[in-house]
């Protein structure tokens, strides 16, 4: 490893958004087109550090069993606690980095062109490099202790970012339900960790790995396990802390495309592969993980049918895609759920940019009043069916070669409830997007909305998103020899083997999905509204989400509203009327009923002593003094 | 046969007890006031039958001679309305005289039960010198942030007393 | 014969007496007045302690001396808030001192 | 011989407070601006001083030694008080008489902290505490033209002096069953074992006063009205250097004096910190005035500071002079900005807090990461010392897993009532009156600093740590 000159330059990576951030916030606020620039020069030449990362990492042998650590003490006392700031460089992570970093890049340049008008454009680029930073230093972290620190902090920036435009009472009520939302999941992962620490004294993740196939105390490790798993569950959007990332949608949709479809939401995916050997050595919680990644699939794709904001859709189709990959992980195939991340990745982020580019130019969110884009938006058009292809699972595009991978992971492990669930769940994916290309671009234009194309610095990153969701899968074909299964893998390399009957089975379903929504969409038809009519109980559930957000208002509502109300009616009622009440029953004057109230200082007094003398009864009860 | 001690000990003891709980229980503050320097005497007393003579003196000057002056003084400024019912019960007496009997019996279950290992000797030859000694010695910090002390209380009476006066225009 | 336990007794009792004083009159002198009896109760257990225990030293009697001057400085202060309060309110009523309260 | 060479700190803060007094009486009226900005400079050199000796070390008098620990403590109080002055400046200015009486006051009880937190002996240690305390209750009452600075005074004055009381029938039990006022001798002569019932008494008492220093319940209940009362910078003071200067005591007399009673009063302190935390929370959330909130939240962070003494190890004590540091730049970060915005708009609401974030980003800022600092939310100073305070407990038994856990929970609970300041000041919008806050250069100085120190510390504890556990070794030094 002598010779190695990208790895040793990996702390950089994260490190030059993180300067940009002050930079930008403090410096070059004013000029906008500077701010822009610091921003994309910083991650770009994090991108030019994470492709030589990674082109290091596959030319010098380094595997997940023997990846490359810098470490260094950040924080320690002696014998109980010692946290370390270190990085862990393994094929993991450098595919990580590079996915990040790419994405990221292009979305900044992308914004260049989508945030033009608005007048907090550098703190929009500033945060973008605040989110960078985080999410790179996540990937990077070689410890729980560190992932923990960036995971807050990606979801700090996430808030901010939902709510950049605070104005708008929507975006602040939805910035702030990600937080709440998120901070329930980051309790339990933090004390799932915490768990952790206190059976191994250490945080590190390849120290744990080495330990945790030795601990037999089943009980205590599952609880940790799950308690870990609650992160991934919020900040993956797993059912049922779902809730959030439809709302999220309020943010600038490059923020969508970056933070809430490529890079953060698949930091709980990350985390899960990240702990992986935690998961792996406890198969009652593998079915826990699996079981809810089928079921957040199949869950959001059904709702996504129903839905008619344009980024909606595409968020509940996140939450569906998030759902495979967390049962990929379930069912045993890390592989198939990394490879599902990084050209997911890809194609959403496509995805949302080119949807990004039809609000721009219309402004307008909802696609039953659009109609007929294609013919004044080429680009987008062209790109956004690629996305949507890859998301459906159209060979030869990259989204058919990672899901193809989970279904026969499902199916070759025995899980065959979730393979056939799974299928389904590429039948409805290719129906609702198919439904929304055949909706938005096609068909007859709707009045007054006038579509253009966006300019050249929005549409080049849509062009280059394009060719990586045709190209990407390609690394990881069941045709390709020393693929990205001997790459990113789990105990052991493993080349996967064609399956032709999953391949063409999920094909076909897919082609069936894009084949209704044109019998019900593509053609001049009232079919679908026929449908609505007569199967109206259905679509008022789909469309109300099936009303989880409800349930959680009046939950909220009714225990937790009502908790604060009964502590407060206790404080002020019970513990300053409990002494005022003694007084007032022993002089048995209802006239003195003006003095229940507090602000006297001999309550105050009366407490304290009271206090002291019962104190002193139970000590000497304690000590055995009073007989 | 009861010594001399004994007596002056029961006597003085009632005289404290007693007048603290006319000061306690009396309903005119203007009472109240002076019991307080009664007790504040009998407390001298007590020093000197425990061969604290000095802090008797000091206890007849400062206690009996300007705190309760003073109290009485701060009494009539603020008097008011019918003095006879100047001094009443909070709505609190009886909760803080459940309190204080629980404390009191507390207490002297604790000294029933302890036994102190004392033993009675002459006091030392020249106890001013040895008050001296420790103020100018051992507890020489404390002398002196006690001057601070009271520089500081006297500095901050005034000004409360004086109230509100603008420095600048 | 009168022994240390006498003493201490007695302190006990003042002291608690002092207390019903502080927390059972509402006059704000009054419950300065029980406050002094406290520290008198505290004074004559150092006094009597330092007697019985230690009567070729002084430290109880110092502390006392100490107690004593604090105590004095504290009235101080004390009165002068009182008529301080008095001016404004006309009151010195401690139960009507409740502009700060929930 | 005794070494008054040692007593340099104590002796330069009270010539310092001499000076402040009689530059106040002699210099003309309009003058006297300049004695904030003496007071200022005068902390800031005396902070200096004390960090350029921080080696320094020895015995004055038997009950009387200078060690790291001191030191440390002196350091936090000077860091008060120079933070408290710097809040001052336009606030007494404003008040417009008396500012030698004011910032000569606020040294005197700055003093006596040092004293407090430096004694090993129980009348130097009481000295040191009364006089902190009357300075104190003269500061609380020092807006005259408002009674309810007054009644906020006579409050504090009564109940400070009815525990002052009590604590003194503590140590007179304690001096009759030990015959000592050294803590060293005392916890010489306590046998290991059952004490005592009468020595188990005046312990009782002795907590139950410093308790009420401390504001933990249910000894707190005078905090919030006297909070709410005193002048804002005040405020501040004591609910930082008061706390910690009480805490420094506790634990000397706790861990010198009572060591081997400590089956007796681990339980007892560890009620206080349950209580402390629960009620300090939860209590906190209906507030509507910031100073009573964040008094309440004052509650609660001592009862996270009590953990550290739960934990009874070199570990909870060095977390606890961690945490106390690190409270002192967060309260003060937290009250400056109360402070900026009282000096504008006369008003302590937070529902007129609205908008502020347009009105004075930095003040906003600063109350924004101040609170984040308190709530414990990472990347900023509060969070490493919260994780050592919850850690040390852990790692004293895993059987106090519960304590550690609940301390986590309320310090998420406690993120619900300080969001409401910032929900306030960063989405409501301000009265159309209302512009731009006059905030003065140096308070704006020292909001960056304080700001700088919470995020620095927050990325980087290591050398506070370091200093903060080196000092607490010395405490357990023979």
């Amino acid at each position: 490893m002598a010779n190695l000159y990208w790895i040793p330059k990996a702390w950089l990576i994260p490190l030059l958004p993180a300067l940009a951030f002050p930079f930008i916030a403090f410096i070059t606020r004013k000029a906008r087109g500077l701010s822009a620039l610091t921003a994309i020069l910083a991650i770009g030449v994090s991108l030019v550090i994470s492709l030589g990362v990674l082109w290091e990492v596959i030319a010098h042998g380094i595997t997940m069993d023997n990846p490359v650590e810098y470490s260094t003490v950040w924080l320690q006392i002696p014998q109980l606690l010692k946290i370390e700031a270190g990085l862990l460089i393994d094929p993991l992570s450098a595919v990580m980095l590079l996915v990040v970093t790419l994405v990221a890049f292009l979305v900044e340049i992308y914004s260049i062109g989508y945030m033009e008008d608005d007048p907090g454009f550098s703190v929009f680029f500033a945060y973008l490099s605040l989110f960078g930073a985080s999410m790179l230093g996540l990937v990077l972290a070689n410890n729980y202790f560190m992932i923990y620190f960036f995971w807050e902090l990606v979801g700090l920036c996430s808030y901010l970012l939902i709510g950049f435009w605070y104005h708008r009472a929507e975006a602040a009520r939805a910035g702030f339900k990600a937080f709440v939302v998120n901070r329930l999941a980051d309790f339990g992962f933090l004390l799932g960790f915490f768990f952790l620490f206190i059976i191994f004294h250490t945080f590190n993740f390849r120290e744990l790995a080495a330990a945790i196939p030795a601990y037999h105390n089943v009980g205590l490790l599952t609880v940790a396990a799950l308690l870990v798993f609650t992160g991934p569950i919020g900040k993956s959007a797993q059912f049922p802390l779902h809730v959030w990332l439809p709302d999220a949608m309020e943010g600038p949709t490059p923020v969508s495309a970056l933070i809430h479809a490529a890079t953060m939401v698949a930091a709980g995916v990350y985390l899960l592969a990240r702990a992986y050997v935690l998961f792996a050595s406890l198969p009652n919680v593998m079915l826990v993980v699996a079981y809810v990644g089928g079921f957040t699939a199949i869950f959001a794709a059904t709702i996504a049918i129903a839905q008619r904001d344009i980024k909606r859709i595409l968020a509940y189709s996140t939450i569906s895609q998030l759902g495979y990959m967390v049962m990929a992980m379930g069912v045993g195939s890390m592989t198939a759920g990394i490879f599902h991340l990084t050209t997911h990745a890809f194609f959403k982020a496509l995805l949302f940019l080119a949807a990004g580019s039809v609000i721009h130019a219309l402004h307008e969110q909802d696609i039953f009043r659009m109609g007929g884009l294609y013919k004044d938006m080429k680009v987008t058009t062209v790109t956004f069916i690629i996305g949507a292809l890859a998301l459906a699972g159209i060979p030869p595009f990259a989204g058919f070669w990672s899901k193809d991978e989970i279904l026969a992971a499902a199916y070759h492990n025995g899980f065959l409830g979730l393979y056939i669930l799974g299928t389904l769940v590429a039948f409805l994916t290719a129906f609702y997007m198919f439904r929304l290309i055949f909706i938005t671009f096609f068909g007859e234009r709707r009045a007054g909305l006038h579509g253009h194309e966006s300019p050249p610095v929005m549409t080049i990153p849509l062009g280059i998103l394009a060719l990586l969701s045709i190209f990407a899968g390609f690394v990881g074909t069941p045709f390709t020899a020393r693929g990205f299964s001997t790459f990113v893998y789990y105990a052991a390399p493993h080349e996967v083997e064609p399956d032709y009957m999953v391949m063409a089975l999920s094909t076909l379903v897919a082609l069936a999905g894009i084949a209704l929504a044109w019998w019900l969409y593509g053609r001049p038809s009232d079919l679908p509204e026929r449908l609505k009519e007569s199967y109206r109980w259905a679509y008022n559930l789909l469309w109300n989400k099936f009303y989880i957000d409800e349930f959680y208002l009046w939950i909220y509502r009714r225990i937790f509203w009502g908790l604060a109300e009964a502590f407060h009616w206790h404080d002020r009622h019970v513990v300053d009327g409990l002494w005022d009440g003694v007084g007032d029953v022993t002089r048995a004057s209802g006239q003195k009923l003006r003095y229940l109230q507090t602000g006297n200082l001999q309550t105050y007094a009366l407490v304290f002593f009271t206090a002291v003398v019962v104190i002193a009864l139970w000590m000497a009860g304690m000590g055995g003094m009073i007989r | 046969m009861p010594d001399s001690q004994a007596v002056f000990f029961w006597l003085l003891a009632a005289l404290v007890i007693g007048s603290a709980l006319a000061v306690v229980l009396l309903k005119n503050i203007v009472h109240s006031a002076l019991y307080l320097f009664l007790t504040f005497v009998g407390v001298a007393g007590l020093y000197i039958l425990l061969h604290a003579e000095f802090l008797a003196a000091v206890q007849l000057l400062i206690y009996a001679g300007a705190i309760a002056v003073l109290i009485v003084f701060a009494v009539m400024l603020v008097r008011r309305g019918d003095i006879r019912l100047s001094n009443l019960y909070s709505i609190h007496f009886l909760p803080a005289l459940v309190v204080s009997l629980v404390l009191f019996a507390l207490v002297a279950v604790a000294v029933g039960r302890q036994l102190w290992l004392g033993y009675l000797a002459p006091p030392p030859e020249e106890p001013l010198v040895s008050l001296a000694r420790n103020f100018l010695g051992e507890y020489v910090i404390a002398f002196e942030v006690a001057a601070i002390l009271l520089l500081s209380a006297i500095v901050g009476a005034v000004l409360i007393v004086r109230g509100r006066r603008r420095s600048a225009p | 014969m009168i022994t240390l336990n006498h003493y201490v007794a007695l302190s006990a009792l003042l002291f608690c007496i002092g207390l019903l004083g502080a927390l059972g009159k509402r006059n704000a002198i009054a419950i300065l007045m029980g406050i002094e009896l406290m520290l008198n109760a505290v004074n004559i257990n150092l006094v009597a302690f330092n007697r019985f225990l230690q009567p070729s030293q002084v430290v109880g009697q110092v502390f006392a001396l100490f107690i004593i001057l604090v105590a004095a400085a504290e009235v101080a202060v004390g009165l002068a808030l009182v008529i301080n309060i008095y001016r404004r309110r006309l009151d010195t009523n401690i139960e009507d001192l409740n502009w700060l309260k929930w | 011989m005794v070494n008054f060479g040692l007593l340099y700190m104590e002796i330069a803060t009270a010539a310092l407070g001499l000076m402040l007094l009689a530059w106040g009486l002699l210099v003309p009226k309009r003058e006297r601006q300049g004695i904030a900005y003496l007071t200022a400079a005068g902390l800031l050199a005396l902070l200096a001083l004390a960090w350029c000796t921080r080696g320094a070390a020895g015995t004055v008098l038997p009950g009387y030694t200078i060690d790291l620990y001191s030191i440390y403590f002196k350091s936090l109080f000077l860091t008060a008080a120079f933070l408290a002055t710097i809040c001052s400046f336009d606030y007494v200015a404003k008040m417009g008489f008396n500012q030698g009486e004011y910032y000569a006051l606020l040294v005197f009880a700055t003093l006596g902290m040092m004293v407090l937190a430096t004694s090993g002996e129980l009348i130097t240690l009481y000295l040191g505490l009364e006089l902190m305390a009357i300075t104190f209750y003269i500061l609380v009452a020092y807006r005259l033209d408002d009674p309810k600075s007054a009644e906020a005074g006579i409050k504090y004055l009564l109940l400070g002096a009815l525990s002052s009381a009590i604590l003194l029938y503590g140590f007179s039990l304690i001096y009759g069953t030990c015959g000592s006022t050294v803590l060293r001798e005392i916890g010489k002569r306590i046998s290991s074992g059952q004490a005592d019932f009468a020595l188990l008494l005046g312990l009782i008492f002795v907590i139950a006063g410093f308790s009420f220093k401390v504001t933990a319940v249910p000894f707190h209940m005078w905090a919030p009205d006297v909070y709410e009362g005193a002048p804002t910078p005040i405020t501040a003071f004591l609910s930082v250097g008061s706390k910690a200067a009480a805490f420094a005591a506790l634990i000397r007399i706790l861990f010198l004096g009572f060591d081997n009673q400590a089956f007796l009063w681990l339980p007892l302190v560890t009620v206080l910190s349950v209580l402390s935390m629960v009620l300090g929370n939860l209590v906190a959330i209906p507030q509507k005035n910031v100073k009573r909130l964040l008094a309440y939240s004052s509650v609660a962070q001592g009862g996270y500071l009590l953990l550290g003494i739960v934990s009874a190890s070199l570990l909870g004590i060095g977390a606890i002079l961690y945490y106390a540091m690190i409270y002192v730049f967060a309260n003060m970060g937290a009250f400056m900005a109360a402070t900026a915005f009282y000096n504008n708009d006369r008003s302590d609401e937070i529902k007129d807090y609205a908008g502020l974030a347009r009105r004075a980003p930095l003040v906003a800022a600063v109350m924004l990461f101040s609170v984040a600092s308190l709530a414990g939310i990472p990347p900023l100073a509060g969070f490493p010392g919260k994780l050592y305070l919850f850690s040390s407990v852990v790692a004293r038994d895993y059987s106090y897993l519960w304590l550690a856990l609940l301390g986590l929970l309320m310090s998420a609970v406690s993120v619900y009532y300080y969001l409401q300041i910032v929900k306030a000041m960063y989405t409501g919008n301000p009265a159309p009156q209302k512009g731009a806050l006059q905030v003065s250069r140096g308070m704006e100085v020292a909001m960056l600093l304080v700001l700088g120190i919470l995020f620095f510390l927050g990325i980087y504890p290591t050398p506070l740590t370091n200093y903060a556990f080196k000092a607490g070794e010395t405490l357990f030094m023979p």
